[in-house]
Formats: C-alpha cells, structure tokens, sequence
C-alpha cells in the first residue's frame, strides 16, 4: 500500500493556481525527493499535504485512508511530521523546550495538566540526547531566537524528526547547513527507520542523487516527470527548465 | 546559577511568605487586613488573566466579564434565595464556567488586537445587561446587603481575620493550582501555542482544543476572585463587569510581568495600594501612578518579575 | 421620507466623526503596530488647546493651527524620547501609552479644571442649511465633506507614496529596513506627528458637537477602537467604512431600539468579529 | 460651659469622586464643604474639626474601601460624603452596621427608603423629589403633552415615575433613554416632533446636560419647543459650555445662583473669593450640609463621640442658609424650597440661571413613592 | 574599500566575534566561510551597524562605519542580502523594489526582473506569499536596485534551483567587473570557490585562516579542520 498518495490536487490562491491536477504516490519506506524550479509548487504541495491550508479539489490519503478534510493536527497524530521551509520554531523558548513540546505532542499526557513538566526528567533527558547527537549541546539553553540560523534549521529538523513519524516530509532540510552538518544531517536521513517514509524537496543536487530512491519533478504547478535519480539526470526537459547545462 | 540553589532560594521566599500571610492578622489593623484581602483577591484576579496573556498570548480585554458574572450570580443566589456559599460559590463559578464556554467559541475565531476587542465587546454586552436589567440586578446602584459566606462549621466571616484566612486558603488552592497548571505539560504546550500556533499544529497539538480549555479555565479562577470580591464587599455592581476593570486588571498584569503567575500578584497588590493608600495623601494619585506605569515601562519592560528576574541573570551571568 | 433622509445624514456625520477620531488610532496602529492608548488624550488636549485659542482670538482657523500644532510637539516628544525604545514591545507600550493617559487626564483637569466646556463653532457653519425643504446643521454637513478629504489624503499618503510603502517596511522587518538605507527612526515619528495631529483635529473640530470633558479621552478611545477593528486594523478604507457602519447602526439603533441603547456599538462588533475576525477590511 | 473633649479634634470624613469624569461634580462640593467649616475657622464649641479627605472615583468598591479607611482607620466620628448613586447603594449597609452617622448628597430614594437607617442623613433632593417639583412648575406653565429625555440609569428611568404622575402616562409622547455619556443625540433630538408636545424634560446631569443642549440648540428645536432640566440640569458648572442659544431652557431646583437674599450672596461672594468660581448646586449642597452638621455639632457642644445625640440632634437642625430654611424629614431626606430657573443671558453676555417661582419646602413624595 | 580591524561584538552578554580583521579591495569579492554559529552573520551584522561591536574600526571608504546608524552605512553605499531573505512581507515584490532602489547606476527595477523573472511575473503580489526561492530572488534583487558600492551577501543561494544560482553567479560575476566589491558568507562551498578572489574561514569568532580559492581546493587539511569536508 502507498504510504501518501496525492490525486489530481489543485490549490488557488485567489488568482495564482499554484498547483493544478498533481497526483504522485510515495510508497511506504521510500525516499522520495521532489525537485523543480523555484515557485513550481513544491512547498505549497507540502501545505496540501500536511494539511496547513485546505485543497481546492482532490485528495489526499495516508496510509489508504482520506485525509483531505482533517485538520493539521490529526494529520500528525496519523504519524505525518513535517519541517518548515521558513524557519518555525517557538522564539522565545529555548531549544530544549522545543524540542520537549516535539516529544511529548503525541504523548496521552499532553493534555495533563496537573502533572510535573520539569518532573518529567525522562523528556527533558530526550530532548538533551537528541541536540547532543546533532552536535548542539552547546546552544541547548539557549532561546531559539537567539541561535545562529543554521542551527535553527538543524533544530527545525530535529523536531519533526522527534516524534518518530511515519511518514516525514523535509522541505529542503539541508538549506542554511554547513557542509559538515549537511553530512551529518544527510546521516541522519540515511539512518531513518527502514519502514519510515521520507519526502523531501532539495535544490541540493548532491545530496538530491545520494538519498533517493525515486524523484518527482515539479514545475508550474505540475508533475512533468517521474522516475529514478538515473532517469532524471538525464531527463532533457530537467535539464533544461531545473539544473541547466555547465 | 545552578538550578538547585535557585529552587531553594524560591521555596525558601516562599514558605517566608506564606508564613507572614499567616500571621497578618495578627500584625494588621483591621483596615489594613481588608486591604490585604483585596490585594489578594485582585492578585488571583490578574493571575487568571495572565493564564491568557503571558503563557498563551491572548490579550483579553474583557476578563471582568467573568469575575462579575460569578459575583451576580453569587451575590444573587445568596441574597434572594439565600443560598449558603457552598451551594453559591459552584454557582457562581459555573455561571462564568458558562459564559466562557459561550464567548469562547465566538472569541477564539479571533487573533491578537480582534480578540482583545471582542472580549471587550462581549464583556460590554454583559455590562450592559447587569446595568440594564435592572428589575434582577437593581441597575447601577447593584445589589447591596448581600451575606458574608456562612459556612455552617461555626465559624463567622464577619470577623475581620477569619474571613482573611478564608480567601486566604482559597487563594492559595487557587493559586497552587495555576502554577500546575503552567509548569504541566499542557501549560508548556500554552507557552508554544503563544510562539507558534501553525507549528503546535503540526506537531499535532489541537491549538483550539488547548486555547478553549485555558479560556474556561481562566474564567473560572476570575470568577472565582468575583465571587471572593462580592463577599468582601457585601455588594455587586455593573461597575464589577465594566471595561476599566477588565483594563486595570490588564494593567496589573503587564506591570507586574506577564508570564509569571507571581509579577501580576505583585501587580495587583500595586495598584490596590496606589488606588487604596496613596490616594488619601494626594490628590494628584492618578498622575502617580501614570508615572509608575511610564517609568515601569521604560525601565522594567517586562515587569517588577521580569526586572528581578534580569537581574538575576546579570549576577548569575558575571 | 424627511426621516430617513435626516436620520440617514445623523449617521453619516457621525460616522465621519467617528472616523476623524479614528483615522489617527488607525494610522498609527497601521504604519507603526503601536495601539497608542493616549489618543483620546491627544484629542482631549487638542480640544482643550482650541477652546484657548477660540476663547482668546475668537478664530476657530487659528485654534486649529494652535492645537494641532501643540499636540503635534507632544506626540513628537513621547515618540523621540520615550515609545521608540521599545519598539515592537507591545506590552510595555500599552503601559506606558495608558500612563500617558493618566498623566494627562489628571495634568488637563489640573489646568482646565473639571467642567464639561464646548469649542464654539466657526462662524461659518453655525446656521442651518436648507435642503429639500427641511434644516440641517451646516456644521455637520462640514464635517462630512472635511472627514472625506482626510481620507483621501491619508489614503494618499499610505498606498500612493514611495514614504507610505518605506513605513510599512520599517515595521515588517526594522532592522532590515534600516540596514537598506531606510531612516525608520524619522518616518516613526513622523507617523506618530501624524497620528497625534488627527487626534487633535478631531479633537478641535469634534469639540463643537461633543464637547472635551474629563472622561473624553477614554470613550474617544474606545469608540476609536471599535471603528478601528469594525474596519480592520490598519486599513484606512477600514478605519472610513467602519466609522460610517458604527454610526449608522448607532443612530438607527437608537432609533428603532431605544430600550437596547446600550449594545447599539458593542453588539454590531461582536458580531462583525464573530463573522469576520479580522474586521472588514483587516488582514491576519 | 467647658467643652467636654477640647483635646483632641473632632474628625470628619469626606470623601467625594476627586478624579475621574466626576470629579467635576465632587471636587466643588468638596471645596464648599470646606468653606462652611473654614467660617467657623474649624472650630466647633471649641473644639477643633479635621475634615479628612478621600477620592471615591466615582467606583463603589473603591468608594466603600475609603469609607472603611476613613471609619476604621481614621476612626472619624462623622461622615460628609459622596454624590454617586451607586456608592451610595453601596456605602449604606456598612455604615449602617457601624452606627456611623453619615450625611450624604446622593440623591438616591432607596437611602431614605429601602436602605433607611436612622444614621443616614440625605442632604440633597431625592430623585422622585426633585422630579415632582420640576413637573409641578412645568404644569403651572402649562405644559400638557411632554418628552423626556434621560439617562439609561436610576435617575432616568426615576424621572419618568415622577413625570407619570403628574402629567399622567398618556400625556408622555415618548421617553427616550440615552446612555450616560452618550456623544451624539442627533438620532434623539431629531425624533422629537415640536407639533405633539409642549416641551421636553431632560434628566441627564454634568457633560451630558451641556452636550444635549448643544445638539438641541443646533437642530434648531429651542425655538420650536422649551426644554426643561430636572433637577441641576442647569447648575453653573455646565452653564459656560452651553451655546448662548440656551437662553430659556428652564429647570426647577432648590438651588438658583442669582437668588438675591443676602445669605445667597454671601455665599457666592465668599466662595468666589476662596475659588474664583461660581458656585454650583453640588457647591450648594455641600455647603449647606456641612452647615446642618455644624449647627447639629454646636446643639450637642461638640459631643461628637455620642454618636447617638449628634443624629437626634441633626434630625432636628433647621438652617436657615443661601436659599431659605433647611431641615430633615422623618425619614432623614431633605426638606428645602425649590426654585424655577430660567437661563437667561446676563448683563455681562453670559449665560445665568434667573429665579422664578418658589415652592416651599418641599418634601420627597413618599406617599407616591413608597 | 572595506577594513575590518579587530572588532569585537557582543549580543547582550555573549561574546561573539573575538577579534575579527580582514579587507575587501575595490572590485574584490571575498568569501567568508565557516560551519553554523561560528560568528559569520554577526560580522555582516556589525558592518551593517546593526549589532555595532563594541571595539575595533570598520572602515568604509575612508569612512569611519563602526558605530553609524545603520540606514548612513546602507547609504553610503554598503547593500545587504541578510540571511534566511527578510524581505518586506507585507510589502508587495514592487514595493519592496521601490523603498531600497538608490542612486545611478547600473541596476534598475527592470534590471532586476530581467534577472529574476519568477518576480516579474508576479509584481503585485504580497512579499510574504511568495515561494522561498522567490524571496531569496526578491532580498538579493532588494540589494542590489540600491546599486552599492560594497555588497554584503548572507548566504545568497539558499533556496534557489541550481539554475538560479547559476544566474546568481553571473551576476556577481558582472557586478565585479563594474568594480563592485561583494563580501559572499557561503555554505555551497563550490559556489564560493567559483566566485571569490579570497576566502577567509571562521570559527568561534575569529578568522583562523586566509588563501586563495585554489589553495583552499587543495588543502584537505584545513577544509577538514574548519569546515568538515
Ligand atoms: N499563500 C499564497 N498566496 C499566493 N500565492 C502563493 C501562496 N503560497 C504560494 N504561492 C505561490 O505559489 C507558487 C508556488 O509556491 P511554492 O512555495 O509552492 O513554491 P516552491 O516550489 O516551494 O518554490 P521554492 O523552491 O522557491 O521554495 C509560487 O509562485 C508562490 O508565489
Ligand atoms: N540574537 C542573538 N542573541 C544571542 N546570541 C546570538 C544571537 N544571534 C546569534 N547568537 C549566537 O552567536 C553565535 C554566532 O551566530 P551567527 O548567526 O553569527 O553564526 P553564523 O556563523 O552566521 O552561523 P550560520 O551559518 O548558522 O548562519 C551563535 O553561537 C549564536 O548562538
Ligand atoms: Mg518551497
Ligand atoms: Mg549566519
């Protein structure tokens, strides 16, 4: 069965058809990257998915099941995480907090209100492993917005990462990265579950060809092509509209 | 700064704290006692109100609505029915319990500056009812004469020190239960829907679910303070609901440092005190205090708590 | 028939009112994201400044030039010396904002004293106009032409102009505004001289119908508020609209519901935020 | 005789709304309060008086909290205070309970009804009372057919149970009732037709009272139709907002500025003197009551600490002040003649409140009021 | 053009850059190279004026720039692509354009379409709908319609398709030839190499190295040591 599958979904927004008739499908366990030029619709394809805005026609499934009408939130509670382009984090709090709220958002206690956040050393030990892991120790009480923006973009990461999703959607995860953290992070990808899903958009080339299995190739709101890293490095029309020639 | 000390250094001020609270009566002049007890009423008061505010950023402008409600629906149950406090006081925090349920679902579709005026609006709407209908709720003169709370065990509010350890004891519940409320996991979950609404969504948090709730959960510690207020005075009138009171309150919140549960406490006494004492030696009092508010400003942007709290960052830091 | 077309006219010129106080409130709240609590202050003391000037020179012109100038200088000074550090702060401006209202309704009642007083009129329009065979006050029918060409100058000055765009990018991003050449310490103040000067306007020329009393400063403040959100913040198309929506519903409220006189302004605004949270003309 | 307690001095609570949009009420009558005990030199049978000020702000929880403040902190032995209904409302019970006399200028009815204690002194005309006199004289011209126009609030909706009986329901064309504080009654004053009635009553006090005015004159209806003020609708303080074509609107009230007896005159003169201001009617009230006070003080030799004989004797005060004979009901409310006023434009180009016809010694309406 | 001597920034209490010097010649373009949080945003922040340091000189054209408002720095000639795009969201691309463009030069409002055509298409709209990649164009379009004589670009090809980042390059390309001087901070280290005449690399608020793009190429040592590759 497909783990996420797109039919013929179109967004507008008020004049700009930013997306007309996409359909792909990811199958479960697969690393599957969407490329194209800027503006092509990529992002906004993201939103469609992961439930940010609503379609304006088509659908949605996860796992089989119709998820084009619920909301954002439910989306991730059905194991969907997603990064965020433009940088999302929480500003004020520092980046072990957010990466606590990450950890404990599928948790049945999110809700609890009586019990003891700080009492809870087993997230907040979590939290410490997991920036210790990326390198990050250093800034781990330290407010989100008052880290470098490279780092802020590691920490985006971290936190779909950290709710251990079935399905994960990086929108070009390795922007903003130093190239020593680029193949740090691109090890972390590679070290995912087997089972885990992962689409991802990149304009990083290099690191495009090493993670994926399969590449869908966006332009002017539509699909144009579809196929294996092979395949679309030499696709004429990639080429032409996407990579350009040396 | 190591965490352990800190946390001493807190429980520390504390108990010192709880322990002056418990022997005031024993120091203070009656009149001064009642003016505690309306510090600390006002203290719970704007500690509801920073629920919202500082750890969910939503301003409120309207949050008298439910500290009046409750104490109409108290101070009237109590006074034509003649209900005791036991049966009163539920019903005075269902009422707001109510309200909040009812303005929740039209307020929470609005964001920032929108809903600090619709919470106006819909507070003014309650304002004018209570002002307005005036068979139930005797219009602008109120209800006057209502009871001291009778709680059946013997013991008699109208004693000045008895009744200051009730709202004292209330207080303090009241007060032990906001602060497990911010430092849960749903509280932290408030502080990211404050920083980042469409992030919590994608994590998976109902933003609306959790807003709701700490709306209605607001509502009932103001209609709690409400319902502590008509009893102190013996009185409810419009004047309870009416924006300037939902301002002050908003005030006392910002003054003593929203986000902090104990800035605002320290807020409200502030103003009770401005209003209260200094006015008896100055005429010119309002001025004053539009200078604390300016100087405050300027100097302590985030607070009295967010000036202590800076300035223990600064010695911890050197 | 003469009703409707009377009552009518009662709403629109106060709706213009409405919107003179208002457009000041919006103005800045717009350009600068400072909900500048003493602006029913400004009005307060510009009426008062007019009352003066009326008194002394008998000139309604010249008391105009004189508030407005005086207030201006206020607004200017707070915004120098006081608002811009703390920039984008939203609580501590509503502090320090609500201490200015403070500190000047105490200051104008130490000067002016506690007695309601009314600027006269200009001279000009204190007759009735005949139209159609019934009188209306010329006042107000000044006072609805005057209210639209403020807007059209302030629209002017917000969309049309290279200054009105350099603003609004001083408060979306300040930092990279200024690095980009941008002076957005001037156009800050030179926003908030704006502001200050229409509260003063409106305080002078609404001052022959509504009087500056202590206490006006709040109720201008709250009734510029609701137009401001009725309208949408920030929007100036807004800020007109909704001053001409609250006085309209106002005035017919009264009229049709006297005994619910008391929602005629809260319960429209309720509503309006209820079905459009981000008023009618408001973005997020 | 040696006065009993010549050490220490006989304190006095007054607490009026100092700041906010009241204070234009309260500050006044708080001046003139303390020019009736400064012509005593604030000395009462020998003994010295200290008035201790407080500012209700026009809130009834924070006026309550001062009246504690003043009676329990303070330990005054009276107190002189406050003109808001609502604190009233609120003040009541408590000083009830504490047996502390209290001379108030609240023109509430419920103090000398309801809310009646024999420590309750109301200085000042009750609304029903001052509402019956004002019809009454409207009636003597006679006016058939009215308006009214009121505040949303007691006073308002109490004018229109005055107006009821004497010009009976049917004869109210309509009563319309603005908010306080309402900025534009144009959709009020527009709905009043001059060829159904013979005037309008207006029941709306301080900014409100001139700003009606302004828009009554402005739409032209002054010419066309009288208007009447309840109570001080017309009191001096508001007279220098209105427009001169407030020439003529009447009032009927216990306090008429121009009077011209020689106590009235020494009383503007005096108060003038100390504050460059005509004095109003909330002046005259304050004045007034602290002379009831001070008469009542010097009948018990300054006693004040027997609470007891201060209200018995305070019961039986008759003054004889700025506007003629002064005294209290049985039910503690005030007893005083009332006068028509008329606005009128004096020799000096401004407006004053010229004194017609006199009723004497009216009494609030109890027996229609109960 | 531009001198950089010693300078030392703080934010609040941390200490940031620890001394930084370096030089960008007239119509040089200088790389600036460095893994996440080293100090390289900082330093394009302090010669902005916008995190002024708290000692040391920046020299501007002769011109003492250290502690200027930062809207004198930006006039005198300094444009800045910040980094992660900050363009004027509420503005619209045109507006946006419109409140930087300065001075005679060779970069005009249709210049800049030319080069960026997704943002010609699409003038009216607001800033802030517009695609990552499209607001990358709009900041480094914003800088340059201010025709600067020194250009400060903060990682400028995030976000962009390789196709742009190629048009990117040119462009600097072009830029320099005009005698433009551009300090480029990069994390494509490719990109950065290609361009640049010199490559400074930072770490921990310093510069602890200088060379040539060649010798960087060549010296897997040092790429291992600051940069991890
Ligand atoms: N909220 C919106 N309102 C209007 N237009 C939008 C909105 N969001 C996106 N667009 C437009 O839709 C198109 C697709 O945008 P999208 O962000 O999906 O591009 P992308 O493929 O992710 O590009 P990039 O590689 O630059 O990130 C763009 O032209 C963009 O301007
Ligand atoms: N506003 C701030 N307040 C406090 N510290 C900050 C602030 N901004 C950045 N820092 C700290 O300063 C250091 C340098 O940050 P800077 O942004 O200059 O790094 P950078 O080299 O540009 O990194 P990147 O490649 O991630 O953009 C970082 O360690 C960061 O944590
Ligand atoms: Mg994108
Ligand atoms: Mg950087």
């Amino acid at each position: 069965m497909s783990a996420l599958v797109a039919e013929a979904v179109s967004k507008n927004f008020g004049g700009v058809q930013a997306l007309s008739n996409v359909s792909f499908a990811v199958e479960q366990g697969e690393r599957h990257l969407i490329i194209g030029p800027n503006g092509a619709g990529k992002t906004t394809m993201f939103n469609m998915l992961s439930g940010a805005f609503p379609v304006s026609s088509g659908r949605v499934t996860l796992f089989g099941q119709d998820i084009t009408n619920i909301p954002a939130n439910a989306r991730a509670r059905l194991g969907l995480a997603r990064t965020f382009q433009i940088t999302n984090l929480f500003p004020r709090l520092t980046a072990t907090e957010n990466i606590v709220l990450a950890l404990q958002a599928q948790s049945k206690s999110a809700f609890s209100m009586f019990s003891r956040m700080r009492g809870d050393k087993d997230l907040f030990a979590r939290a410490g492993a997991l920036l210790d892991e990326w390198g990050l120790s250093e800034i781990a009480d330290k407010a989100a917005r008052e880290i470098s923006y490279g780092q802020q973009r590691q920490v985006d990461l971290i936190l779909a990462m950290a709710s251990n999703p079935k399905v994960l959607l990086l929108d070009e995860p390795m922007a903003g990265l130093s190239a020593a953290e680029v193949v740090r992070a691109v090890g972390m990808v590679h070290s995912l579950p087997k089972d885990m899903t992962v689409l991802m958009i990149e304009h990083d080339m290099d690191v495009a060809f090493d993670l994926a299995d399969r590449i869908t190739v966006m332009h002017q709101g539509g699909v144009i092509a579809e196929g294996t890293t092979d395949e679309i490095r030499n696709h004429p029309k990639v080429t032409e509209i996407y990579l350009g020639a040396d | 700064m190591t965490g352990t000390s800190y946390s001493r250094w807190i429980g520390l001020a504390f108990a010192a704290g709880l322990f002056v609270l418990l022997v005031l009566p024993k120091i203070l002049a009656p009149y001064y006692l009642g003016l505690a007890v309306k510090m600390m009423i006002f203290a719970l008061f704007a500690m509801s109100l920073d629920l919202l505010i500082g750890f969910t950023g939503m301003a409120s402008l309207g949050h008298a609505a439910y500290f009046g409600l409750s104490a109409y629906a108290t101070g009237l149950l109590a006074l034509k029915l003649g209900w005791n406090v036991w049966l009163a006081l539920p019903a005075g925090l269902i009422m707001s319990g109510l309200a909040a349920v009812l303005f929740g679902l039209l307020a929470l579709r609005t964001r920032g500056s929108y809903f600090l005026m619709i919470t106006l609006a819909l507070s003014q709407l309650m304002w004018g009812i209570a002002f307005g209908w005036r068979s139930l709720t005797g219009g602008d003169d109120g209800l006057p004469s209502v009871p001291r709370p009778d709680l059946g065990i013997g013991i008699s509010m109208a004693d000045g020190a008895n009744f200051y350890y009730f709202v004292l004891l209330i207080a303090a519940i009241a007060t032990f239960l906001m602060v497990r409320i911010v430092s849960s996991p749903f509280g932290y979950a408030l502080r990211g829907i404050r920083e980042s609404e469409t992030r919590m969504l994608a994590l998976g948090y109902n933003v609306w679910l959790y807003k709701f709730a700490i709306f209605i959960i607001a509502a009932l510690f103001a209609g709690l303070a409400g319902i502590l207020y008509v009893y102190y005075n013996r009185f409810v009138s419009p004047d309870y609901i009416h924006v300037a009171r939902s301002a002050e309150v908003l005030l006392m919140v910002i003054l003593g440092g929203a986000g902090t549960l104990i800035g605002p406490a320290f807020g409200a006494a502030l103003i009770v005190f401005f209003e209260n004492l200094i006015s008896a030696y100055t005429e010119r009092w309002v001025m004053l205090m539009g200078f604390v508010y300016l100087i405050v400003a300027l100097f302590a942007p985030n607070g009295i708590a967010g000036l202590i709290r800076d300035y223990r960052k600064k010695r911890a830091s050197s | 028939m003469n009703f409707w077309v009377l009552q009518t006219l009662n709403g629109i010129s106060f709706g213009m009112l409405l919107f003179l106080l208002a457009s000041g409130l919006s103005l800045i709240y717009g350009l600068m994201k400072i909900l500048n609590l003493a602006h029913g202050s400004f009005y307060l003391l510009g009426g008062y400044a007019g009352l003066v000037v009326v008194q002394k020179t008998g000139s309604f012109l010249l008391a105009v030039a004189a508030a407005t100038f005086a207030i201006v200088l206020i607004g200017v000074l707070m915004e120098r010396f006081l608002l811009r550090r703390l920039h984008l702060q939203e609580m501590p401006q509503t502090l320090l904002t609500f201490g200015f209202l403070f500190i000047f309704s105490d200051l104008a009642m130490l000067i002016w004293g506690s007695n309601p007083e009314t600027v006269p009129k200009p001279e000009m329009f204190s007759q009735s106009i005949e139209i159609a065979g019934f009188f209306y006050p010329s006042y107000r029918l000044f006072i609805i032409g005057f209210g639209l060409a403020v807007a059209l100058v302030l629209w002017w000055i917000q969309d049309g102009t290279r200054v009105g765009a350099m603003i609004r990018a001083g408060v979306d991003n300040e930092e990279i505004a200024r690095a980009l050449g941008i002076n957005v310490s001037l156009l800050f103040t030179l926003v908030f001289a704006l502001g200050a000067f229409l509260a003063a306007l409106g305080g002078v020329m609404g001052g022959p119908i509504m009087g500056v009393y202590p206490g006006a400063d709040f109720e201008v403040l709250l009734l510029g508020f609701v137009v401001v959100i009725i309208g949408g913040l920030g929007s100036l198309k807004g800020a007109l609209i909704g001053g001409l929506i609250v006085g309209l519903l106002d005035n017919f409220g009264k009229v049709f519901f006297p005994e619910f006189a008391l929602f005629t302004i809260f319960a429209p605004m309720a509503l309006i935020l209820a079905v459009r949270p981000t008023g009618l003309f408001g973005r997020e | 005789p040696q006065p009993a307690f010549s050490q220490d001095a006989i304190k006095i609570g007054v607490m009026f709304p100092l700041t906010g949009p009241l204070a234009g009420q309260g500050r006044p009558e708080r001046d003139a309060i303390k020019l009736a005990f400064d012509e005593e030199n604030n000395v009462i049978a020998g003994r010295k008086v200290e008035l201790l000020y407080e500012d209700s702000a026009g809130r009834p929880d924070t006026g309550l909290t001062k009246i504690k403040a003043l009676v329990e902190r303070d330990k005054v032995h009276l107190l002189l205070s406050e003109l808001v209904s609502s604190i009233g409302a609120a003040v009541a019970p408590y000083v009830h309970e504490q047996k502390m006399p209290w001379i108030s200028t609240v023109a509430l009815a419920s103090l000398t009804r309801g809310q009646k204690s024999s420590y309750i002194f109301r200085f000042v005309p009750s609304s029903y009372q001052y509402t019956m006199a004002a019809a009454e004289a409207a009636k003597k011209m006679g006016w058939k057919k009215v308006y009214l126009i009121g505040w949303n609030a007691p006073p308002g909706h109490e004018a229109l149970e005055g107006l009821k009986k004497v010009f009976g329901a049917e004869n109210i064309v309509e009563a319309m009732f603005p908010n306080v504080g309402t900025s534009d009654y144009a959709p009020y004053v527009t709905k009043m037709d001059p060829t159904k009635a013979d005037g309008v009553f207006a029941a709306m006090w301080g900014a409100d009272s001139s700003r009606i005015v302004q828009q009554y004159v402005e739409y032209g209806l002054s010419k066309k139709m009288p208007l009447f003020g309840i109570a001080s609708f017309t009191s001096e303080e508001v007279l220098g907002a209105m427009p001169p074509q407030a020439e003529g609107i009447y009032s009927a009230y216990t306090y008429c500025g121009s009077l011209d007896t020689p106590e009235n005159k020494k009383f503007v003169q005096a108060y003038q003197a100390k504050y460059n201001a005509l004095p109003g009617s909330y002046q005259y009230m304050g004045y007034m009551a602290a002379k009831m006070v001070i008469q009542a003080l010097k009948d018990i030799n300054g006693k004040a600490e027997d609470k007891q004989a201060f209200i018995n004797a305070l019961a039986k005060v008759q003054v004889n002040g700025p506007m003629g004979l002064a005294s209290f009901d049985a039910n503690r409310g005030m007893i005083g003649d009332f006068y028509t006023l008329k606005v009128e434009k004096g020799a000096d180009g401004k407006l004053f409140n010229r004194c017609g016809d006199r009723q004497a010694q009216v009494k609030d309406p109890y027996e229609a009021f109960p | 053009m531009l001198n950089i001597q010693d300078v030392h920034t703080y934010y609040g209490e941390s200490y940031i850059l620890q001394g930084v010097s370096l030089e960008v010649k007239p119509g040089q373009v200088v790389a600036l190279l460095g893994r996440n949080g080293v100090g390289k945003s900082t330093l394009a922040r302090s010669i902005m004026g916008l995190t002024p340091a708290r000692s040391g000189r920046i020299v501007f054209k002769d011109q003492d720039i250290t502690r200027m408002p930062a809207h004198l720095i930006a006039r005198a000639g300094v444009g800045y692509v910040p980094q992660g795009r900050q363009v004027f969201k509420s503005l619209t691309i045109r507006e946006n354009l419109q409140v930087t463009a300065r001075g005679e030069g060779q970069w005009s409002f249709d210049k800049v379409l030319q080069l960026f055509p997704n943002l010609g298409s699409r003038i009216r709209s607001l800033a802030g709908k517009l695609s990552g990649g499209e607001q990358q164009m709009l900041a480094a379009g914003r800088a340059l319609v201010g025709n600067p004589g020194l250009l400060l670009m903060d990682e400028p090809t995030e976000g962009l398709a390789p196709l742009i980042v190629r048009e990117l390059g040119r462009t600097i390309e072009s830029l320099k030839q005009a005698g433009t001087s551009i300090l480029l901070i990069e994390q494509q280290l490719n990109f950065a190499l290609r361009y640049a005449d010199i490559v400074f690399i930072m770490n921990k608020g310093a510069i602890v190295h200088s060379c040539t793009p060649a010798e960087l190429a060549a010296d897997s040592a040092t790429k291992a040591k600051y940069l991890g590759v």
